[in-house]
Order: C-alpha cells, then structure tokens, then sequence
C-alpha cells in the first residue's frame, strides 16, 4: 500500500540503518490479557522505533497506571523507564523533557490514566506543547481495577454486565486540537498498517503528538455493545487519509508524491504525505479538523487517521526561551554564578 | 507618667492599609535604621487580600542586638482608621500614640498612661501636594519624616534610602524628600521632646545582610545549579520563585541569551512535584517551592521519590494551617506532615534554616544531600523567616567546593564496571550504606538501564510481589535511613551552666525561625534567674547522635515550638527515645502558635512556667521593664 | 519419612494462574470445610494483574479454632507450571506434593521427606470433556474433587456448593459434578493411603458467616444510612463499594423504582473525598473507600474537613505502600499518614476493625461518630480483612438504636434558641467539650445561617486572622479531641497471668487483622512457655484512657504491627506517654510487614525473641509440630 | 432595552413577589480592590437572585480559593456558603447537591481555580451536568497571589509587566459546550444588562450552567495590553444576541416574543427570548455554537451572550437515578433494611 513501508521480511535478522535488530527494541514478555488491544500497540511501538532507527537509549518511556501503562516494560527494554504514579505521567514528561531536550520522550496512558484522574496534566501539557508523543490505550474502561467505566465510554454505550453508560463521552482528539497540539491523531490497534507511520509521524514532529488508539480491553469492555470492541471499531471505522511517513534521510533523496493529495514537511523535514479519498479540508487547518471529527460522530462513525498538524508547533522549550544545550549537561561553571558575584549580590541588601 | 524611653531599644508598629503604599515606607525606614548599623527586626503583619485591610509593620530595634521579635509596643504611628482603637489599646503604658490629628481622636480615647502625638498627615499632604496623583504614597513618607524626628534620627540614612529607590525618577525622588522633610519639620515644631525614645547609629550590624529567606533560599537554589523549577503559585512560597526567576534572567543566560533554566509555572502542585521528579530522574538539579496546602497535594509523589529513590528538592515555606487556614501568618506545623508524608512507611528528610544566611545555605545543602540520598529533601522554612526581612550574616559560598551529585554511573564508569564482571543494579547496596548506585537516561547504549518504578522493585529494578525480597528493599531503605543521619547537617549545641536548685542544666531545644526570640528568652534567664540552659538547634530531620545524647544528658529538656500539637516533640521522642531512653514526661513542650512572629517576651514566660515546677530561683536581679506584657 | 497428619489441622496451598477460574473452585473448596462446621482460614495471594499469572489460594483448617493463618504449607496442589519449582520447595518436610501428571515432574525434583501425588488433570480434563470450552475450569473442579478423596471429606457439602453456584445453569452443573467425581475418583483409586490428613465435620463455627470483610463494611455504611458515595476505583477498596451498590439496588429502592442512594464515581479520589465532605455538609451520611495512594490524595480536603468539623466517613483498606507498592498485597501502614493527615495541626479518628462482624459494625459507629464530633473518621481496614473470605461472628443490628446524628439545629431548635435568647455560633462551644452545634443549609430562612471556610475563623464562623480567636479555635479542637476520647469505641483488654521471672505480665498490644495470630500466638505463648501476657485490642485512635492504664501496668509492652516503622507504637507513645509515663524503652515493636496475611507461627517467634531478653522460660511442653518453620 | 427587566426603582424598597427586599440579597462588605470587576458580578448575583425572588435560604453558595472565590461573602449573607478548597468547588457542589437536590447551587471560581488546578473537576462536573450555575469570574490571571498568568491568559496577551503570554488560551466556554453542558453563556462584569438576565436564564437551567464573565483585575491585569482589561473587551466585544428571560411564573400569562428570534422553553417552563442580529443558527446546535464561538475567536472578537442551550438536559440525579426526594431528608426507615433483613443476609454468608 505504501511506497516507504520498509521491505524487510524478516527483521529479527535484517538490522536497521542504525544497526539495531527488531529484538534490540522489545521489551520484557507481557503480562496482560491474551488478546489485549495493549499488546498489539506495544508491537506497533517497536516496529516504529525500529523503523525510524531511533538508538533506543535515546528514547525515555514514561507512563502513568493502568494495564496500559504497564506496556513500556513490554517495549524498548534498552531505554529507560519510568511507570509513575496514577494519571500523573505528563509532569513526569514535562520534568523529563525540561531536564534534557534530547532525549525522545514517549508516554503512555489509558483513558482512566488520562481522561479522569490525569484530565488536569493532560489538558496542560498539550497547552504547552511539551515536545514528546503520548499514547493513549483506549479501551473505555478501567482494565487494572476490573472494568469500570471510564470517561471516554461512549454515551449509551453497553458494558459486559449490560449496564448503559449515559454520561457524555470524552473526545480527547478533539479537545487536544482544540487546546493546541501540534499533531493529533487517532488509530486502532488492531490496525498496524495505519499505527505504525501514525508513530513514526508522531515521533518526528515536534511538539506534542497525541495519539488515541482505540484498544479493546478483552476481558472487560470487548462485547459488541461496546464503541470500544474489536467489532463494533471494525464496523464503524473510517480512514481519514491514507498515511506515508518519509523520515528525514529519506526526503533528500526521493520524491514520493504520486498519488499524494496533501504533503507536509515536519520540523525535522521529515514529510508525511496524505493520501485522502478526495481532496478534503487541509489537515493543518484547525477548525477544519475539528469539524471533520464532528462530522463523522454525528454520522456515528469513528474517525482515524492523522487528524490534525501544526508542522510549525513551537513546544515547551521554545516558549520558554530555554538553551539548547540540555540541562542536565550543564556544569558549574556555566550555572554557578560565583563567590564574587554574591558578594555584589550581598551589598545591594546592605 | 513616666514616658517609656530608651536608645536603640524600643517596638514601633506602623497601623496602615494594605496596597496604600506603606510597605515602602515602614520598609525605608527599617533599613534605614538597620543601615546605621543597629539590630532591628521588623515584621510585616499583613491579611490574606490584596488592598484596603489593616497591615502592621512592627519594627523592633534592640541594644542587647536581639534580632527576635519582642511583644509589646512602644510607639503606635496609627494611620489606620479601621483599626485605631485596637491601636490605641495596644500600646504599652509610658507608650507614645502617633496619629494623623487632621481629624480629632473618638472623645473615650482618654488614656492618661500614654503620650498623644497628633501629626496632621492629611492636611499637609493635601497642602504641599495639591493635585499630586500621589499624595497617599507621599503621605507614608510624611509619618516616616515624623518619626525621624521624634527619635532624634539622622535623617541621611533615610534620604539614601529614597535616592536610591528613585534613582531613575528624580521627580519623584524629590517629592518623596519634600515629603521627608515635611513630616520631620512639623514634629520638630510641634512635639520636639514628646518622645523619649532615640536612635543612634553604631556598628552592631556590621557586614550583616537585610534580605527577606525566600531571595536567600532561592538564591541557594541557584548557586547549587538547579536547572528546572516546576511551581505553582501560593503564599508565603511564590516570592522564591520570583526571585529565583529574576536572577536566573540576571545570571543564567547562555551566549545566545537563552535561559540555563526552566521555570514552569504548572497547573498546580501535583503537577509541579511530578516535574521535580521526572527532571531529577533524568539528571538535572531540580525543585519546587509551596507551603501547607501545596504540600498536602504532594503526598502521593513523595512517596514515589521515596521509594524509587529519586532526589528532590521542596521548600515548604509554612503559614498557619490546617487547611487554608491564616494563609499570611506564620507557624512551624508542616513537620509531621512533612517528616512522614505519603501513605506507608515513608521517611524524609528535612532541614530547618533560622536565617537568611542558612536559607541560603541549606537550600544548596539540599541538593546536595537529595541526590547523594537520592531521596526528597524538603526545606522547611516560614512565612516570617521566608518573606520578612531579616539581618543576617551575609550568605556565604565557596567557589572550591564542588556539587556533590551522588553516585550517579556514566557510560565510562558502566564500561568500568562491566569490564570487572562486578554487578551493578539500580537498588543494589553496593557500598553496605543502603545508597544505591544510579544511571540516567541516555546514557549509554548497552548498559545501565533500568525501569524506575512506585511498585515493589528488586535490587535489578524489576517487578517484584515477592515477599522477601520487598522486605530486604524496605530495610536497605531503613539503612539509608541511618545513613542519612550522619550526612545532614549536625545540630548546633551551646554548652549550659549547671544550675542550682536543678540535677542537670536544662535542655532547651528550637529549630528554625524560632532562634531569636529563645536566644534572647535564654539570655534574659541567665540574666535575670542566673539559670544557663544548654541549648540545642536542630538542623535537619533525622536527628545526628547529637541529639539523643543531648536528650539523655539535661533535665528537663523543653522544646520550643510554633505549632499546636508539639510536633518536633513528637518526633525527637519517636526517633531518639530508644536511643536515649529519655523518658516523655521529661521532654516538655512549649507551643506558641497564634501566627505571629515568634516574640523574646512570650518565649521567656513559657520557659519561666515551664521551669517553675522544676524550682526556677527568684529573680535575681530587677525584672526587665515592661516585661509583665 | 515421617508424613505429616492430622485431622482438621492443616495447611493447604493451591497454586495456579489468575484469571483461570480457579478462584472460585477454591473458594468452593474453602466454603465446604467452612460448612462443614470447621474454623477455617482462606489467604488468597494474587497479583496486580488480570490474568496469567501466580496466584495461590491457602487454606488452613484448625483445631484450636485459630483462624489465623498459620505459615507453612503441609499439601500443595501445584498445577501453575510457573511456580512448580517455588511450590515445590515450599512444601514442609512430610508434606504432600499434588501436581498434575499429565506431565513429568522435572528430574531434578528429589525431595525424598515429600509425597508425591499425581493427578493427570489435564488428560483427565480432555478425555472426559472433549470439545467443551468448559476444560479449564472443570480441571479446577477435578483437582478439587481428587484433594477432597485424599482428605477423605464427604462430597455431599462439595455437591451442595456447586448446586447453589449454578441453580440457574443445570448443564453446567452437572458438569460441575462430574468433574469433582472425577477427581476424587481418580484420587481414591490411585492415591487411597497416601495422605494422613483428615477432614472431619464438626460443629465449631456454628452461627459463624463466611465473609470478607468490604462486604461487611458496605453493609454497616448501608445499614448505617449512608446515601451518597463518591469513589474512585482502587484495589484493595473496590469491593466496598461494589458491595454497596449491589445491597443499594435491593434495599434502597424507592415505590417509583428510584434509588435512595446517589453513587458518583469520581474523576479521582480528590473528588470522592470532595464530594464526601460536600454531601456530609449539606447532611447526608456520605463515605468513600480507597488505599493508600488515594488516600494520599485526600490529604488536603481532610485537613479542611477537621478544621471546618464537617463529618466524613472513609474507609481505607490498607495495601502495601510506600507508594504503588504492592497493590494486592496487606499491610497495615497507613496508620500514621492517617493519623495526622494534612498540613497543620490536624488529628483524625481512627477505628480498626478486626473480623468482618467488626467491619460492619465500626463503619456504622464511623457515621455515628463523624456526626457526633464532626469531624472525619477513618476505618482502617487492609487487604487481607478486607478481601479474603473469614469466618467470622454474624453481622448484628439492633432495629431499637437511633442514629447518632450529632448536634444539629433544626428549624424548630433554632426557634427555641431564638426565643430564649440564646447565642448560637457555628463554632461556639456551648456545651464545653469542644463540640459545636451546626445547622444544616436551608433549614431555615432567617436562622442558623453560617458560613463554611477553610481558613481560619472565630466562633460565628467569620474569617479572622487574628491571633487570639485562632487560638481560642485550635484550642476548642484539641479540647474536642479529648471527648472523643471517650466516645470512641475502647480497646478490649484481656488480663494476663503474674508472670514466674517478668516483674508484671507482659502486655501485648495489638490491633485490626492481626488478631486471629496474635491470639493463636498468644495462646501457644501460654501453652508452651506457660507464659499469659495481657492482650490489649486497640480498636480506635484516640485512646481511651484504658490504654494508657495498659502501658502503665505492663511491662514489657509489646506492638505487634504489620508495617517496618512501627507506626502505631509511635502513636501509642505521642499519645499516651505523657499521661502514663511510660518509657519508650519499654515499648517494643513486633513489625512484620512482607505483605502476607499474618501468620501465627511468625508472631509467636517474634514473641519469643523479644520476650527472651526478658527471661522467657524453655518451652514448658513439648515443642508443637513443624512449629520451627 | 428588555420588556421583562422589572421596573422597580428603588429595590432595596420595594421586596420582590417574595417578599423579601434587594438587601436580603446582599452580604458582607467586599475586601476586594476597589473596581475589580468580581465585586460587579456580585451585584448582578444579588440583583438576579432578587429578580427571579428566589428564597435566599434555598441557595446553596460554593466556591474555591482566590479573590473571585471569596466573594460569596459578599452576596447572599443568608444563604449557606461553602468556600472550601483551591480548585474543588465542584467536588464540593456534587456532593451537596447529592445530599439534597431541591436546593439551588451558585457555585463561583476564578481562572485560576478552574482552569488551572481545578480542570479535573471542571470538566467532570460538566460531563456528569450537576444540576448548579457555575460561574468563573475570569481575568486571566491569579488575582488573590498577585497576578500570574491563568490559562485563560489568551496567547499574545501582556501583562502589567510587559510579559507577554506565549501559551495556548483555554477557552472555557468551547470546552463547557464540547464536554456536555446543558446551558453555556459568556459575559463581561461591566454589563449587568445582560449578565443579569443570562444569570437568571442559568439559575433557571435544569443541569449544569456555565458561565465565563470576563472580569478585569483591577490591580493586576487591566493595562490595555491585557485582553481581559475593561479597555480590551469594550473594544472587542460581541454580543450573541439580545436576551430576555422570563421565569415560569410569568410565561403564563404573558407573551414576551415581539422581535424575538428564538424562543427556547427551558425545564422549568422558563423561557429565554433571544433577539438577534439576523436569524443565525440555532443557539441549541452544539455543533454551531463552537462554530460561532471558533469564528468570532478568528476575528479577534469576543462572543458573549447565551451561546448555547440544551433544554431537555438530563442532571446527574436523573442519570444516576436517584429518588425525588432529598437523600438528606431520608429517615432511618427508608434507609435501614433492619435486622431481619440483616439475618438473612447473613444466611447467605453460611
Ligand atoms: C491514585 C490512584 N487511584 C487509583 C488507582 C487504581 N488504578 C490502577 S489502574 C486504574 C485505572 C486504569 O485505567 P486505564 O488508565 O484506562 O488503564 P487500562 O487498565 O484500562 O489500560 C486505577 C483506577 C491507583 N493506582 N492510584
Ligand atoms: C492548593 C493551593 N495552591 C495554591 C493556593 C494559592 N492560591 C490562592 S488563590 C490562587 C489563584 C487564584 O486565581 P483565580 O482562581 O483566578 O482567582 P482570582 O484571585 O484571580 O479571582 C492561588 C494559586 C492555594 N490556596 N491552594
Ligand atoms: S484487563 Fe483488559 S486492558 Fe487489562 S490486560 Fe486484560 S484485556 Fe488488557
Ligand atoms: S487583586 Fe485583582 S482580582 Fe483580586 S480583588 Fe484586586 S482587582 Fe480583584
Ligand atoms: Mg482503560
Ligand atoms: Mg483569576
């Protein structure tokens, strides 16, 4: 389908151009349920990653609670970690990514971790734009504590036990976009073929990347009552636009425009070329974008894709004037002002 | 009636309304005064509210050089309408009233113990600067003149003063002097010996500091490198981040004129904690400043730094709690919280400055002990230590010293290991002192990563439901404990006088902004009883040997504190007692915790009751005058 | 090799996978012994996880009656592959090893003081059911049924069981049925004499229920008239609160099919206390449930619910800390974080719970207190009380007692006041305990308006800031702390034997889901050392002053507590020491907090430590069998 | 300008069909700086609520912390005030108004006390549509801790000192209409005119009413610059629509709709009669209200006015359920399955 889908066939065996295996960005044997959506995004992760060649020390993963947020120990076990505390990995992120810019930050959630007890840092660290992707496992409920609903379940959606959801739901697409990220977009994880250049875009833009991939919880939320089962998103998906990703070294020496409606240069040059059904609003333009979502809720489908970039996002250090060099590198000498400095500093309180 | 009098020894309480400019004004002159080399202590008593509620601003000058509080007033310069009648009670006898006489005094303001002094500050404003936008401001200068006079003050230092506040805008700058000498000539005229309180200039302040301990705390902050601040607003703490911020601007550009620091104004302060530890994982010197209720919303996380044993640096600048409770008072009552937050069993650090100078310099010892720990340190300071000025030894630093980051493992040292086959894991006790070896993210390839994590963790940081091993990470974590005892800075300890009439000498124990005012308490029961307590200064949570060996060595100990609950009473029992084998009874508490600067004449007769029971002798010498306030 | 036996005294572990449907075949299990008249302890030891992993089920049969889990394992019925080896090793010397034999056992697997048992399950499973989806969990059923022939136990109690779990599903029953026949078929035909223990009915826990104890907290808040619940999900908590609904939806339906009852679940626990406090306010008995890192979050709104003395009732059943920690795991090391949580001064009330009967009845006594002192209550209950299944005294309720809703002015009330002239304030202390009288909103459209707040306020509810009326407050609260005292439910005291070699009977102290170890470690204490300490159960914080009276007569006091740092020892000193002088020397500390329900031989080796230090004699009689493990 | 505003001349005379006077209304003397626009809003409070006689004992007044926070004090002295904790009004409001749905709940915050520290609750609280007027008094900045940024700053804004705000703005409204707020209005401190009948519309509102009024700080964030300063929002403002509201009461026996465009029948048979320029779309298009709102943000204009209703909303009592009567008034016998219940509970446990 795409022309830059990479051709290895076997890539345990087939190293990448920074000479990494497949096997070199897995992490430990997973943990959670046969089936669980989590686990076919955890693969996704790693085939971006490996894809992109990204050395995997240069990536710290981050995430909050939840099955979901159990899954960086199932990826890049050569990068480290952190499973923090209950919806709080966006300070954590933000802590991180001001302590060192060079770094590739990687968050995940859940839609408990995010949508309810972590709705506050979510809605701030898009505000800021810290520069890093954050997952969302979307799976409508509560996996670790057993199914409870959780604040993304679709309006009268039906849980295993039959009980109706009649609380609105959370878009968390639309409020990202609406509170100013750089690159939205929302995906399946049954859906590799769109999930990993999603992530590959993702991890290539500058600023925040929000993705929410829809992740069915098998043992929980799975029944087809569920907007959030492997049935009812299979029936009821749409694409936006099918999706290349051309990495940065690539650009310069190819051109894959054909067939493409809309292509966009990312900071790094890398370029993502759309490839929509037909030429539809551009996926730059804000209000479109939430429109577009719109459009298709009210239609009762579910829109996936890349749904919005600002290839221009300032992020946090930028808004923040701070250097380049990170933080965390810098010595005495360039953050100590100084015994004699203070001295001066001790006259004028004379 | 005999007029209160003194030189360089006397309380004046200016009576005003906030936002109305007079915080400048009361400020002028206390630096003014502090700048002609006398002890002064000046308190700003001010609400929780931003314009047109009473503030107070009580400046104390002594000639025994206590720079403590000391209750009772001597002068009131009551400009406060609203509050005039409280003012006029306040006063001590032989005090002396200063008012604004442009309008008359209530008829049953008829105190024959005290002295009028009506200035009418509204008619000579009014007068002199007809159509000036800023006649309030000028009018505060004018009561500053007045006093000048009355005190038989230089007024130099006072014109410095103004100088230097307007040195970029002249015409004001003159207005202001206009106004300085307004007030001082009509005192001259119409009260010239009214008062007999004086002020002379002399040397007891030399090469001191005056500086409010949150520019102090956040410029230790500075000096220690820390690179990344996540903060949310809340009094008394936001002023450190201020500052913290103005001199970074001043002192941490790059060559490009980027900042070498990252402040973060969060959501709040869950979200400024967790920036502290996701920057501190990954390497940089990192902190956050609040106080009580900020606090209490960072207990999950600190029970995350603690396990996973990652630094960070709190600077709970206390206020009165519970709950919002006097958000512009101070107290001392975080440290329970402090000692034990976050559900399970948790321990911190904490280190109590009591000036200026040891904001500075505790606030930098802090990061030092956070990531030699690799554990929170949180700095407990208060709202009158953090946001009143305060002389001070002048903060002190040494260019040699290099920044203790603890053991952290880069690329080469992973290699070195690596190469001797020795074993490395995140919570593996190495060194036999429960102090883990770390690494940061990115540093190298191959080696040295690790998953941080609250859940229970081995000594390789993974996943662990194993009972066994979850207990061998607590007790390691108990040893770091025992280990931390000996690296915070040791109490402070003045040897006493064995005393008659008691077994041992006793034990006086304080910590924090409460040192002037037991210091000068202490000095008056030597004076006055002949009884030399020895004296103990906590410095940091967990307590040194020091400390249990004081306990066991004087009786009775008293502990001085600013809460209700005697909080470090608690804790010196909990952790020492098994030690020392005090026993509680013999550890008394002395709570003062009404949100006022803590003050030398409230100190001395909590002692005194305190050590009656115990056979406190007569007063030997005359009681201190007014002393009975 | 000496087999180990016995009748109805045993130790079995089953070992398998979570989310296999074992849970419930051992649960079958454990209900039938239960049934059958035996006291019976049943430990179910899982991961934080869904599915896939270790979990194991233990159950313990007693003579004695204990009902204490009683550490070692005499049969393991290892079918978890993943932990053969582990299950393996753990088993006591003479213990049985049943595994499934469809399977070798590895080679090196030669233990020669076990017997070995196989059962070729999994061939079992597939020959009998071939083709049903059922496999899986019908093989639970068989290893049930064959354990059951080994122990000799009449079926008919097994049979019953699975009847009432599938009344409305006849195919799966019989299914059911004839995978238990299986087993115990196969099992007595290949395995007649290998066991040597017994299982025999009897009649020692008649009128007992079978409960975990959430269900019976629910109950109590149910029976107690909670109506609104804000929650947030949160393991070991969650059952409470699904309890709840579940009896809600029964017992609290109105005539129109509505609920009298509104249960929110929250964004986050910062909510649930939020809205707790909010419905308790407005006059609503209201409660939450959570653990530890929810509990953490709730520091701030506790702090305003004492300092305002707005009733609250939570529930915290305890997990592992610090942080995520351990999350199904039990641990009783919240106690301080509880005790004092939130900045400032602040102290809350706790009551522990011990048995699911006491679960329910202390969360009724919670709303009746919160009420009555206005103030937030806390049951600490833990994992290992609040998930596991215990045999425990019938849940009891007496129709004849009101609730205690405290002192509150309704419209009638206030119009008596008004007449006689009397003053009303929100925070006055009319009645001299420190206990106010407050109103409710819209009880009345000119009296009994107050204003609630945060910050600190005088006894009409005004904001004030100044010094005295916030002492005058803090002090009404400390006084208010004091009648609770004596309102709170007081410890039980059983009284010890005059001790041959100790000055005084030791005392043991102890409190919450330790007790059926401690008891049952006590009990061997007196049988085999001839040894009866006096035992204190702690049921509530405050302590009454029959505590005090405890630590003064004893000596030593011993704590048992299931958390490293000795947490309620610290509060037992701060609280108590100053009145009954006790030295803290004396107070010793049995922690034991690996996460495990406490077990009887481990406290009793514990005793045996510390007390030897204090001349406990040799063991008087013989040594009890396998005690040493 | 409305034919429904009552005529009394001298309120504080003449009492209201009620019987009470415009000072039962009223409360404590402000401590807030002198024109700071929080102290307007809490005169048109006072004036709606004396308007619309409703019984003052029958308010409930919630808030968090901060100036706007305090200002409960400052209305209603008769009715219960709750001023409890930095960001949790709503966690406070859902609770009481749990306890006892037949009060009415004001609830007021800050910019900082919502959109900050308090979006977790705020966004919750509008999902579960409580049934309470929730007003952020909002200037842009943390008032009460001397003029911080809020996250309602909008981007480009400047401060006093000259700072300029590079962050995204979190438009409250926007997210009131997207998370499922029955009834979303905006307004500005110094125009009674229409914030008295846009209060009394929101009081009248079954479920959750929101309202963000534009309220200068006088002290910390009112230099031109500033797009919350009294200059900034005269010069940019746009109205929605006229708005004339008329209690139940009234409709009765009136009929109010000359010029009116859109007549809108609220739960308790209220009417709300807007007068707009030219017939636009329907202010109970959820779609079309963030389109107006995301229009006239792109001019640089501010939209205020009703901005969109939904008049059949459903509260958290009728989506939880709960019976009609107050849960607080509920005695022990409708509470309390007794002891012969409790025996065979316990059978069951055998
Ligand atoms: C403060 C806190 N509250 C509650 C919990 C319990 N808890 C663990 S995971 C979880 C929900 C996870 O849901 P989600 O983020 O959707 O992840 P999923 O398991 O569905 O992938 C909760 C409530 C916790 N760990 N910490
Ligand atoms: C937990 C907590 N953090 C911080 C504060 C300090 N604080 C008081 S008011 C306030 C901001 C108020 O801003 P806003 O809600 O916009 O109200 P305004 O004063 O502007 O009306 C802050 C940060 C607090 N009281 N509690
Ligand atoms: S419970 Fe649900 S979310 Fe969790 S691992 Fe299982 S399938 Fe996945
Ligand atoms: S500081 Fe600003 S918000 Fe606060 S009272 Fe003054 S003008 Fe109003
Ligand atoms: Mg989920
Ligand atoms: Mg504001």
């Amino acid at each position: 389908m795409s022309s830059t889908r990479p051709s290895f066939r076997n890539p345990d065996i087939q190293p990448n151009e920074a000479g990494y295996s497949r096997r070199d960005y897995e992490g430990l044997i997973s943990t959670l349920c046969a089936g669980c959506g989590h686990d076919s995004i955890t693969s996704a992760i790693i085939q971006a990653c490996f894809e992109l060649a990204l050395p995997p020390h240069r990536i710290a993963k981050l995430s909050g609670i939840g099955c979901s947020s159990k899954t960086p120990a199932y990826f890049l076990a050569k990068s480290h970690g952190f499973n923090s505390v209950h919806g709080r990995m966006p300070a954590i992120a933000t802590g991180a990514n001001m302590a060192n810019r060079d770094l590739i930050y990687l968050g995940v959630s859940g839609d408990g971790d995010t949508a309810s007890i972590g709705m506050g840092q979510f809605v701030h660290v898009v505000r800021r734009n810290l520069n890093m992707v954050y997952i969302v496992m979307n799976n409508g409920c509560y996996g670790l504590t057993k199914g409870q609903y959780s604040a993304t379940a679709d309006k009268g959606s039906r849980s295993r036990k039959g009980a109706v959801n009649l609380l609105e739901s959370i878009d968390l697409c639309e409020m990202a976009i609406q509170l100013g990220a750089g690159f939205v977009g929302r995906s399946f994880s049954g859906d590799k073929e769109q999930l990993v250049p999603l992530l590959k875009a993702a991890l290539s833009h500058h600023g925040l990347s929000f993705l929410d991939v829809i992740s069915p919880c098998v043992t929980f939320n799975n029944n087809p009552e569920s907007t959030k089962s492997y049935h009812w998103v299979r029936e009821h998906r749409e694409e936006s636009s099918g999706l290349d990703f051309v990495p940065f070294r690539q650009t310069i020496n190819t051109s894959y425009s054909e067939g493409a409606t809309e292509a966009i240069t990312l900071h790094d040059e890398s370029v993502i070329y759309l490839h929509k059904p037909k030429a539809g609003p551009s996926i730059t333009d804000r209000r479109m974008a939430i429109d577009t979502l719109e459009d298709h809720k009210a239609k009762g489908r579910l829109l996936t894709g890349v749904l919005y970039i600002n290839p221009d996002s300032q992020d946090t250090h930028d808004l923040l004037n701070t250097c380049q060099k990170p933080l965390n590198s810098l010595g005495k000498d360039e953050l100590c002002p100084g015994a004699a400095v203070l001295a001066a500093i001790n006259e004028a309180y004379r | 009636m005999n007029k209160i009098e003194g030189t360089n020894d006397f309380v004046i309480r200016f009576a005003t309304v906030n936002g109305s400019g007079s915080a400048s004004a009361n400020n002028l002159f206390a630096r003014s005064l502090f700048r002609m080399g006398l002890a002064v202590s000046a308190k700003n008593i001010f609400p929780s509210n931003i314009q047109g509620l009473p503030t107070w601003y009580e400046v104390r000058v002594s000639t025994s050089g206590s720079l403590a509080r000391r209750g009772g007033v001597d002068m009131v310069v009551a400009v406060n309408g609203q509050t005039l009648r409280q003012d006029y009670v306040s006063l001590e006898p032989g005090g002396y009233f200063f008012f604004d006489s442009s309008k008359q005094l209530p008829e049953d303001f008829t105190r024959s113990d005290i002295t009028l002094i009506g200035i009418p500050l509204t008619l000579l404003v009014n007068e002199a600067f007809a159509g000036s936008k800023q006649r309030p401001l000028l009018q505060n200068i004018v009561y500053v003149g007045a006093v000048a006079a009355l005190l038989d003050m230089d007024l130099s230092m006072l014109k410095n003063g103004i100088g230097r506040q307007f040195a970029k805008k002249p015409a004001l700058a003159e207005a202001n002097l206009k106004a300085l000498e307004l007030g001082h000539s009509y005192a001259r005229e119409h009260h010239a010996d009214a008062c007999l309180l004086r002020v002379r200039g002399n040397r007891r302040t030399d090469n001191a500091i005056m500086m409010d301990g949150n520019t102090a705390a956040a410029l230790g902050a500075l000096y220690a490198g820390a690179t990344v601040v996540g903060w949310y607003p809340i009094t008394p703490s936001t002023s450190v981040i201020e500052a913290f911020a103005r001199y970074a601007g001043r002192f941490r550009l790059d060559e490009e004129g980027r900042l070498r620091v990252a402040i973060v104004q969060a959501e709040d302060e869950l979200a400024a904690i967790g920036m502290v530890i996701g920057a501190s994982w990954n390497g940089a010197r990192s902190f956050t400043a609040t106080s009580g209720p900020g606090f209490s919303l960072m207990n999950e996380f600190l029970g995350l730094a603690y396990f996973a044993e990652i630094p960070a640096v709190l600077i709970n600048v206390q206020r009165v709690g519970p709950s919002t409770g006097m958000p512009t008072r101070t107290q001392q009552s975080d440290v329970l919280s402090c000692a034990y937050a976050s559900h399970g069993d948790t321990k911190h650090v904490l280190l109590f400055p009591s000036t200026p100078a040891e904001c500075f310099e505790l606030t930098a010892t802090a990061f030092d002990l956070a990531e030699e720990l690799q554990t929170p340190v949180i700095v407990l300071s208060d709202l009158d230590l953090g946001m009143n000025e305060h002389v001070s030894p002048p903060l002190e630093w040494n260019d040699e010293l290099a920044y203790q980051r603890g053991r952290v493992l880069d690329a080469v040292a992973l290699a070195v290991l690596a190469e001797k086959a020795e074993k490395w894991g995140r919570y593996l006790d190495r060194d036999g002192d429960g102090i883990p070896w770390r690494t940061l993210p990115g540093t190298d390839p191959e080696r040295g990563v690790y998953f941080t994590r609250g859940t229970s963790h081995n000594e390789f940081s993974g996943y662990t439901e194993d009972s066994a091993e979850y207990v061998k990470n607590m007790q390691r974590l108990s040893l770091k404990w025992e280990t931390a005892k000996l690296k915070v800075p040791a109490a402070l300890i003045q040897v006493g006088e064995t005393t008659p009439g008691f077994a041992t000498s006793p034990g006086l124990i304080y910590y924090g902004t409460s040192y002037a005012a037991v210091e000068e308490a202490a000095a008056l029961l030597a004076q006055d009883y002949g009884l030399k307590p020895a004296i103990l200064r906590l410095r940091a949570f967990p307590f040194g040997p020091e400390v249990a060996d004081f306990l066991k060595q004087h009786r009775p100990i008293i502990v001085v504190e600013q809460n209700r609950d005697g909080q470090m009473r608690q804790l010196l029992i909990n952790e020492c007692s098994n030690e020392c084998g005090v026993a509680p009874v013999d550890v008394l508490s002395l709570t003062l915790y009404d949100g006022m600067p803590l003050a030398s004449r409230e100190v001395l007769s909590g002692l005194r009751q305190l050590l009656d029971e115990h056979g406190l002798p007569e007063a030997s010498s005359q009681s201190r005058q007014g002393e009975s306030a």
